[in-house]
């Protein structure tokens, strides 16, 4: 698997969301995603953004175009130091919040995403990484 | 700051979502239309988001509070031009709009909000 | 102990709610509704909450409560007047008021339950 | 972060809880809080000090003024010695309740107020503590 592309992003204030979110259109357009496929994918970065932001305390969005033989992709790594996720089980359960959300970041990113992966360690941080191939 | 202007049609309020809106504007939004609606007695509510080429879960719990805010002060709201990308993404993010009515344009939601109205030509 | 004032407007009856409610009014004031109701065979009531600054999920309640007696009793309820940061955090709190008509103020809540008596038109 | 201002009231009667909405409003206004910021502070402390009397057998509300940098704040801890809450992930559900209310006071005070924090041990009682940043 290569990596044709790879940059990092800081995620500190509410308005960084909005720059994730033109970010993430951008590449999948350069990558070719359809447009149901790039909406889906700014969608899902727009919800993890947030999620880093508003219960990470702030972190990071890595963006990286992968290819595999034929197949190319977009992969997202969104990581802060804050405070953990204690149960994860219960995180990933459609409609569970902490905080004023909808609780479906978290579970509607797996839904829209092909691949998904999130570690949480308590007083450690988060780190959620999502990829689409197309 | 970037306000989203608020139109007045008749009995009804027009919002025309233009731009991506950030979280800080969408609230600010929910505010100014509260206070317009309870200033004009408007019966209809109208938002355009024909413009948006993505609407989370911020986004449409926004949308889903307009509705409820709007209902509380009798007034209804039409959500018009969701793209067909965004629907199918709200499906799979999970997010239905309970309670929130949608047409496919402005001229499809003015009609739509008409038509509780016809009160009126029966007097 | 103070008492909500209960008026009566031909077939209405008017409650205008001036003070910041104890609970124990709030009570009080259901039970005086519903004997209000019965004695005069008032078809509609018109509760104006304009002077309220908050409206929690007690009051809420209340509200919910007053209409869905004064239903049974075969009266219409209106609530009316209610300002927009009220309206907002009633939805932010998760209560939005089912069954309970709200109109913009005590000329539109009366033209509401006006209209619902179209009974006599026919009659 | 410094505490500007540091008040604790009683909560014992229903009469209390009149008293504790004329005093939020009254920090609120003072910390220049918009006239909807008002009204959800308001509604949060009403709930919970309804709570605290009706639930908890009475105790006591604590107001504090808090200024961090640029922001000021409000963080309204309400303390009893009642009962406790058993289950506190039931108890934060919209709709429970194990009396008459709606069941919307914890889990609406959480959307309403901008931090949450609850602690309750069966037997020796519950501390409620929210805020508000301007
Ligand atoms: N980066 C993170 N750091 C800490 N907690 C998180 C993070 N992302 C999600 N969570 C926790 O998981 C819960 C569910 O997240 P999500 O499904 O995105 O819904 P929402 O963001 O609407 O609450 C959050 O309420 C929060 O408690
Ligand atoms: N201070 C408290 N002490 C003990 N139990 C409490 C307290 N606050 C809330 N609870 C419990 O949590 C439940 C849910 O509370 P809430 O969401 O405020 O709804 P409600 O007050 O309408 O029942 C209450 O019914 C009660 O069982």
């Amino acid at each position: 698997m290569d990596v044709r592309k790879d940059e990092t992003y800081e995620l500190r204030a509410s308005e960084d969301i909005v720059r994730i979110r033109q970010r993430a259109r951008a590449w999948a357009v350069e990558i070719g995603f359809s447009l149901v496929d790039q909406t889906k994918i700014v969608t899902a970065a727009s919800e993890l953004a947030r999620n880093t932001i508003d219960h990470g305390k702030g972190g990071t969005a890595r963006f990286r175009y992968l290819v595999n033989g034929a197949r190319k992709g977009l992969r997202l790594d969104f990581t802060d130091q804050g405070p953990g996720i204690p149960d994860l089980q219960l995180a990933l359960r459609d409609g569970y919040t902490t905080g004023t959300g909808l609780g479906l970041g978290l579970s509607g990113s797996r839904r829209l995403m092909s691949e998904f992966e999130i570690e949480s360690a308590p007083g450690k941080g988060t780190r959620v990484s999502v990829t689409r191939w197309t | 700051m970037d306000k989203i202007p608020i139109l007045r049609m008749g009995e009804l309020l027009l919002v025309t979502i233009q731009v991506d809106l950030h979280d800080r504007m969408a609230v600010q939004l929910q505010d100014d239309l509260t206070d317009r609606i309870v200033q004009t007695g408007a019966k209809g509510v109208l938002i355009d988001i024909s413009a948006l080429e993505v609407v989370d879960s911020f986004i449409g719990r926004m949308l889903g509070n307009l509705a409820a805010v709007s209902r509380v002060l009798d007034a209804e709201t039409v959500v018009v031009g969701m793209r067909p990308a965004v629907a199918i993404t709200l499906v799979e993010l999970g997010l239905e709009l309970p309670g929130v009515r949608t047409a496919l344009n402005v001229e499809r939601g003015m009609e739509l909000l008409g038509g509780g109205h016809v009160g009126r030509a029966q007097g």
